[in-house]
């Protein structure tokens, strides 16, 4: 095996744990701490926190989720571009760029009908 | 060395596995969904195992359009389920006989 | 062949006028429906007259193609032909002419029935296809007239429909008639084997040619081809001339109305038998052993008939035997190759046999309708024309000299002596005069019954008691007339010609007849007369007494002999059974049972079944499509190379 | 620019098409002229069509332009226009939105003639999934009946069990052969290896799902009857043409002149099932559309029968047969639509049950003749149109030497005669009762110019030059390119 190719990654990984204890550390160091009651009460999107997992989620995060999921995946399809575009050339560009404006109608389908509102 | 057909078998056993959670879940249309979803990824599995053994770049692109399309069907899905779930206020489809005979 | 078509399709179209009019039920139109019919038989008539005088005068024979019907192949054509010779042309003229009498008089007798435009309709369309008949060139067109005769006559029986007994005739006349139909049609079939033809001219031709022709049964069992055909010709003979053995739908028959009994069932439809033995009479001459047989069937007949018509009780079952009992003697004479003996009396019959039925249904219109002579009696003062007419009938009848019945019936007697004399039996000869004895006697039985001596009908009847109107006395004069003048005035004519030219071999035998013989006839039917009269005028007490002392053998055999009651008990009963129980056990039981409604249920069952697979749940569904996509791999992975 | 997108000219038009429908109806903007603006695409698709490419293949092979998809799609494009001309003024009648229906139709379509022109997996599986999804949403469409959901979850759970099988075969296709062309797939799949017989049994599965045959055919009945009326005569109709055309095209590819893999026992064994039940299980039904559904699967399973010697003849039998059944259907299930009330949509199932039909000869003359003639074309009877492609298959099997098929073809099709006959004389012979008199509608002058060529095309019959000029014109040469052209004439 050869392990040298994932030394970016080992790096790109440490240097990511590293900044991140610093800045916790420093908040924790310097930071101005008051305690009031909403403040310390456990918040879950609004369920209790401490509870059963299988309650009945509001039907409406299915939605949220339903849409999360479309755009969200056909990213995927973006990804394999996105490593060549600089080989594939123009037609690949119009390709993809013809792809992003159906996923755009879609996007302004599901505004005005109104997918997005909570209420 | 492992080669395609082992991973095939995995496939396979992903893919049963996947089958009889349909079969055995049908009180809960989630899982059913969820069980689809991993009979989609069992076949990625094979798709990939044999792209790589034969060197050839069909399946993996075949793969990720199955993963996009699946996630269009899970959203297509998805909203059937809640429609679903608007008209009978349940999950289940074990006792959904209201066409029949 | 113009006016031989003429002849022919003039009445059908009068036919069809007047079962249109009766189909769509005009009442109002029944006049119309009337005059058309009538009018159409009496040019008819006319034309068919002048065209016996053209055939027969002339000597020429009409032949002609009317339509193709069955082209087959260039050699083997079926048309629709006219065939007029002698023989035809006589036949038409007496049935054309005796229709247009009977058309004229049910103007009269069936006056004020609902239903006149359909019954006229259907006598003329009897009309037509006994011209069809008698017409034809070939034994398929001749059969289809022959069958067409038999619905007619089925339709008149039963045209009284709403009366039970008269829809029972109707149905005995037509089935007794299919056992005749099926002798025709093996009759036929058998001429296509031998002669591969059914054209009559043309076997006549052929027949001259062929030797011997045999039809092989099995291995070991051949039969001659001419016996064969004759056989099966003389069956459907005897059906349709009521014949003894197939004469029990004919006195049922009289059902109908009287007109209709006298057309139909006295003067031309019951004759086609006799004119088909006449007009096959070149086959019948090569099967000399089925000659044999009809003499032997005639003068059974001949007896048979009028023995049974002496007991008879209904007015028109007495002339119904006399009828059997005088195709009797024609067929006798046809047996012994006195065809124009047997056609001579045909024609006298025809007359005088249609106006005792007419003077027959007049006596009934006078009583009420009333058909029992025992509740008859002294008639003949109310009814005076009638009276005469009746006797002027039954002295043709009887033989009479001058009158139309002795000349016919004279000649077959001498015929018949012949037959005797050139080595056949002399039995034939003695039925015939004891025939003519009996022939005599009942018809005075019956004048004795219903003209004379108290009448018995009870006080509203006999106030009722009327002589016809013109319409229906005019029709029977002019039949008087024929059955005074027929005889003498024809008897030269049949007598001296040849008349079928070439149709027939025929075989004229001059046979010197002692003066006993000729005057023998005479004094038999005057005997006859003389003791009907002396003992229905005079010893009716002691005959009373004898039908007491011989109640059950007069029972048997006013019952006809109780041919019916045996038919009843050895054929119709075992097949009623037989029908019933291949009904209700093989076709219900079985067939029915597991064939068809067996299948239905089965599938309707299965259907039931089925349905209850598709449970609605999701999860079955996916069980079955994977279950069988697992089976179909499983194969897959057997069977692949 | 023009010369890239030529091939997919009509795809595009589709597509674009019913993504401007889409917006116009969101922004509300024309919304009673949608349906027109749809009937005018797919006119101009067909124009496309007509004036289109040259036969061939395609962006390196995967798409193939011939008279097979060619017929396919102006057939499926026909069809869909008739329903849009026939019901543009019945929808309303419906609680669903017109214009999405009319748009998701359009996808449907779209995703048809992808699967139509296809020659390679993924592209077949994707217009697989465009049609499915879109049929899917059609069934849901009529968001207040119970029916429709429980038949819309039915027909997801069942139908996505056939996307996820096709992809399991063309998994092993892929590792049995190393390709995804269908064209080097039918070259190779000669050789026969055990993995290919696999893959190829259950990707045609996947499409024998789609057509509703027999172990595959449970879905059927039930979303027949679930959903809306119109999203049943688009199912029934355009969904089945394009399975039928998929599984002409996989059978004759993948089986013809296959000497390691005899299927004919397999596809015996389904026609004789499917036939059985379409011509058992309708008997007992109380319902239109579920009886139309049964009755649909004994079709199919007649069709069938024409490809399991395969040969020219049976396939041309087999498009002739889908074409006119699928005419006749849609004709039928108008006629039904024009009879419904306007009224709740779970009250629609009971407008539909057979009883409602009790003595509609007096009601509506004009409907009950429509349907007694489009029954009489299902059923066989010689006059109509619908007798010509039985007797073709029936004839080809029977040359075929194919005596077990052509006996149990021989008795369903008499039962099926049964029950065809018995709806016709429910509308004839008896008499009103108090419910059919309940079935009204609105007689509009416009039905009738629905319904005078529907008759006039059922009685083309009478007047076989013209069936049989189209039958050799159009239909034989579309089943050589199948079976004759596959490889040697496109490919080389």
């Amino acid at each position: 095996m050869n392990l040298e190719e994932y030394l970016p990654i080992l790096v790109f990984v440490g240097a990511g744990v590293f900044i991140a204890t610093v800045f916790v550390a420093l908040a924790f160091i310097r930071g101005h701490r008051t305690v009031y009651d909403d403040k310390i009460a456990p918040y879950e999107c609004g369920f209790d926190a401490f509870n059963t997992g299988r309650i009945r989620f509001d039907i409406r995060y299915y939605l949220v989720a339903i849409l999360f999921v479309l755009f969200d995946l056909e990213v995927a399809l973006l990804f394999p571009w996105a490593v060549t575009f600089l080989e594939l050339g123009w037609s690949a560009f119009a390709g993809v760029f013809s792809f992003l404006f159906i996923l755009l109608i879609g996007f302004i389908y599901e505004w005005k009908k109104g997918a997005l509102e909570w209420d | 060395m492992i080669d395609p057909f082992h991973i095939n078998i995995l496939s396979i056993l992903v893919f049963v596995i996947a089958a009889m959670g349909i079969l055995i879940s049908m009180n809960n249309l989630i899982k059913v969904f969820l069980c689809i979803e991993l009979m989609f990824l069992a076949v990625s599995i094979n798709f990939i195992a044999y792209a790589y053994a034969a060197h050839n770049i069909d399946g993996h692109v075949f793969t990720v359009f199955l993963l996009t399309v699946a996630a269009a069907e899970s959203a297509v899905g998805l909203g059937i389920l809640v429609f679903y779930f608007r008209r009978r206020s349940v999950i289940s489809v074990a006792d959904a006989t209201v066409l029949k005979g | 062949m113009i006016m031989a078509a003429a002849v022919l399709w003039i009445p059908l179209i009068g036919s069809c006028v007047a079962g249109l009019i009766s189909f769509f039920n005009q009442r109002t139109m029944d006049d119309v429906a009337k005059l058309v019919t009538c009018m159409c038989m009496g040019v008819s008539a006319l034309v068919a007259l002048d065209l016996a005088y053209d055939v027969i005068i002339a000597k020429k024979i009409v032949h002609g193609e009317m339509l193709s019907w069955i082209p087959l192949d260039d050699h083997h054509k079926i048309t629709w032909g006219l065939y007029v010779d002698s023989l035809s042309a006589i036949m038409a003229a007496v049935v054309t002419c005796v229709s247009f009498m009977v058309h004229i008089y049910s103007l009269g007798y069936m006056k004020g029935d609902k239903s006149i435009a359909r019954f006229m309709s259907y006598l003329s369309l009897f009309t037509f296809f006994m011209l069809f008949l008698v017409m034809s060139d070939d034994l398929l067109q001749l059969f289809l007239g022959w069958e067409g005769v038999g619905l007619s006559s089925y339709l008149l029986i039963g045209f009284w429909f709403h009366k039970d007994s008269a829809n029972a005739a109707s149905m005995k006349a037509f089935i007794t008639n299919r056992i005749g139909d099926m002798g025709m049609v093996l009759g036929i079939v058998g001429c296509i084997a031998v002669f591969d033809s059914v054209s009559i001219p043309e076997i006549l031709l052929k027949l001259t040619t062929f030797d011997e022709a045999f039809f092989r049964l099995t291995d070991h069992l051949t039969i001659n081809a001419y016996t064969f055909i004759c056989i099966s010709f003389l069956i459907g003979a005897m059906a349709k001339s009521a014949q003894f053995g197939l004469h029990v739908w004919l006195p049922d028959a009289m059902e109908g109305p009287t007109p209709v009994s006298a057309l139909i069932h006295a003067a031309t439809m019951v004759t086609a038998g006799v004119f088909l033995l006449i007009r096959l009479s070149f086959l019948f001459e090569y099967a000399p052993s089925v000659k044999t047989a009809i003499v032997v069937i005639g003068a059974i007949t001949a007896l048979f008939a009028a023995v049974v018509g002496l007991f008879q009780k209904d007015i028109k079952r007495v002339i119904a035997y006399s009828t059997c009992s005088q195709l009797g003697y024609m067929f006798m004479a046809c047996g012994v190759s006195m065809y124009s003996a047997a056609l001579f009396h045909l024609v006298t019959h025809a007359f005088f046999k249609a106006l005792l039925f007419l003077s027959a249904g007049s006596v009934i219109h006078a009583m009420s309708g009333e058909q029992n002579m025992r509740k008859m009696g002294g008639l003949y003062k109310h009814i005076p024309v009638t009276y005469a007419l009746v006797w002027i009938g039954s002295l043709a009848l009887a033989g009479i000299p001058l009158f139309a019945g002795y000349y016919s019936k004279d000649w077959i007697l001498e015929s018949l002596y012949g037959y005797a004399m050139d080595g056949g039996s002399i039995i034939p000869y003695i039925i015939g005069l004891s025939s003519a004895f009996l022939t005599a006697f009942y018809s005075w039985r019956l004048i004795s019954l219903v003209f004379h001596g108290d009448c018995k009908a009870d006080e509203r009847v006999q106030s009722h008691i009327h002589e016809a109107p013109m319409i229906m006395l005019i029709p029977k004069v002019i039949l008087a007339v024929g059955a005074v003048f027929s005889g003498i005035a024809l008897v030269g004519f049949f007598t001296s010609s040849q008349l079928i030219s070439g149709a027939y071999v025929f075989t004229e035998i001059e046979h010197h007849i002692p003066g006993l013989i000729q005057v023998l006839p005479i004094m038999v039917a005057l005997s006859g007369i003389a003791l009907a009269v002396s003992v229905y005028h005079t010893q009716r007490n002691k005959l009373a007494i004898w039908l007491v002392r011989f109640k059950r053998a007069s029972a048997i055999i006013q019952s006809g002999f109780a041919v019916d009651e045996f038919y009843r008990k050895a054929f119709i009963k075992p097949l009623q059974w037989l029908g019933s129980f291949l009904y209700h056990h093989i076709e219900k039981g079985l067939i029915d049972r597991y064939g068809p409604n067996g299948f239905a249920l089965f599938i309707s069952r299965l259907s039931g079944a089925l349905r209850y697979l598709q449970t609605g749940n999701v999860r079955d569904y996916a069980i079955v499509m994977i279950a069988g996509l697992m089976g179909m791999l499983g194969y897959v992975v057997v069977v692949i190379k | 620019m023009i010369e890239l997108i030529k091939p997919i000219l009509p795809e595009m038009i589709l597509f674009f098409g019913a993504c401007l429908v889409l917006l116009l109806d969101v922004f509300q903007k024309f919304v009673d002229h949608l349906m027109n603006l749809s009937s005018v695409l797919l006119v101009l698709c067909i124009v496309a069509i007509v004036l289109g490419v040259p036969d061939g293949v395609y962006y390196h092979n995967l798409c193939v332009i011939s008279m097979f998809t060619g017929l396919f799609k102006i057939a499926l494009l026909t069809l869909a226009l008739f329903q849009f001309l026939a019901t543009s003024f019945l929808m309303d009648k419906y609680a669903l939105n017109k214009n999405e229906h009319s748009v998701m139709v359009l996808f449907l379509i779209v995703g048809a003639c992808v699967m139509v022109s296809a020659n390679h997996l993924m592209l077949l599986y994707v217009g697989m999934e465009i049609q499915a999804l879109a049929a899917y949403t059609l069934v849901v469409m009529q968001r207040k009946s119970e029916y429709s959901a429980e038949a819309g979850v039915k027909y997801f759970i069942l139908g996505s069990l056939a996307s996820v099988l096709y992809l399991l075969g063309a998994s092993y296709l892929y590792g049995a052969y190393n390709t995804l062309y269908l064209h080097e797939i039918i070259t190779a799949i000669k050789a026969g290896s055990t993995l290919g017989g696999l893959g190829s049994i259950l990707v045609v599965s996947a499409f024998l799902f789609k057509v509703g045959l027999f172990p595959f055919h449970q879905w059927v009945p039930d979303v027949y009857q679930g959903a809306p009326t119109p999203s049943t005569s688009i199912i029934s109709t355009l969904s089945k043409v394009t399975a039928v055309a998929v599984v002409l095209k996989l059978i004759c590819g993948l089986f013809y002149d296959n000497k390691s893999l005899d299927t004919r026992w397999i596809f015996s064994a389904i026609a004789i099932l499917s036939m059985i039940v379409g011509a058992v299980v309708p008997i007992v039904q109380t319902h239109m559309k579920r009886f139309l559904g049964y009755s649909s699967i004994g079709h199919a399973g007649f069709m069938l029968m024409g490809i399991v010697n395969i040969h020219v003849v049976g396939v041309s039998s087999i498009i002739a047969y889908v074409l006119i059944y699928s005419l006749t259907l849609m004709m039928t299930l108008i006629c039904l639509m024009s009879l419904k009330d306007k009224r709740e949509p779970d009250e629609e199932r009971n407008d539909l049950e057979l009883s409602k039909l009790g003595g509609l000869s007096q009601v509506r003359p004009k409907h009950a003749f429509m349907l007694a003639v489009c029954f009489l074309s299902m059923a066989g009877m010689p006059p109509l149109i619908g007798f010509f492609p039985k007797l073709l298959i029936l004839q080809y099997i029977i040359n075929q030497g194919q005596m077990l098929l052509t006996v149990f073809a021989i008795i369903t099709t008499v039962i099926s005669l049964f029950y065809y006959l018995k709806i016709i004389k429910l509308m004839y012979i008896d008499m009103p009762t108090k419910q059919s008199i309940g079935i009204s509608v609105n007689v509009n002058m416009r039905l009738l110019w629905v319904f005078i060529p529907a008759v006039i095309i059922q009685l083309l019959g009478c007047y076989i030059p013209i069936l049989q000029t189209i039958y050799v014109q159009y239909v034989t040469p579309a089943a050589e390119t199948l079976i004759i052209g596959t490889n040697e004439k496109i490919y080389s």
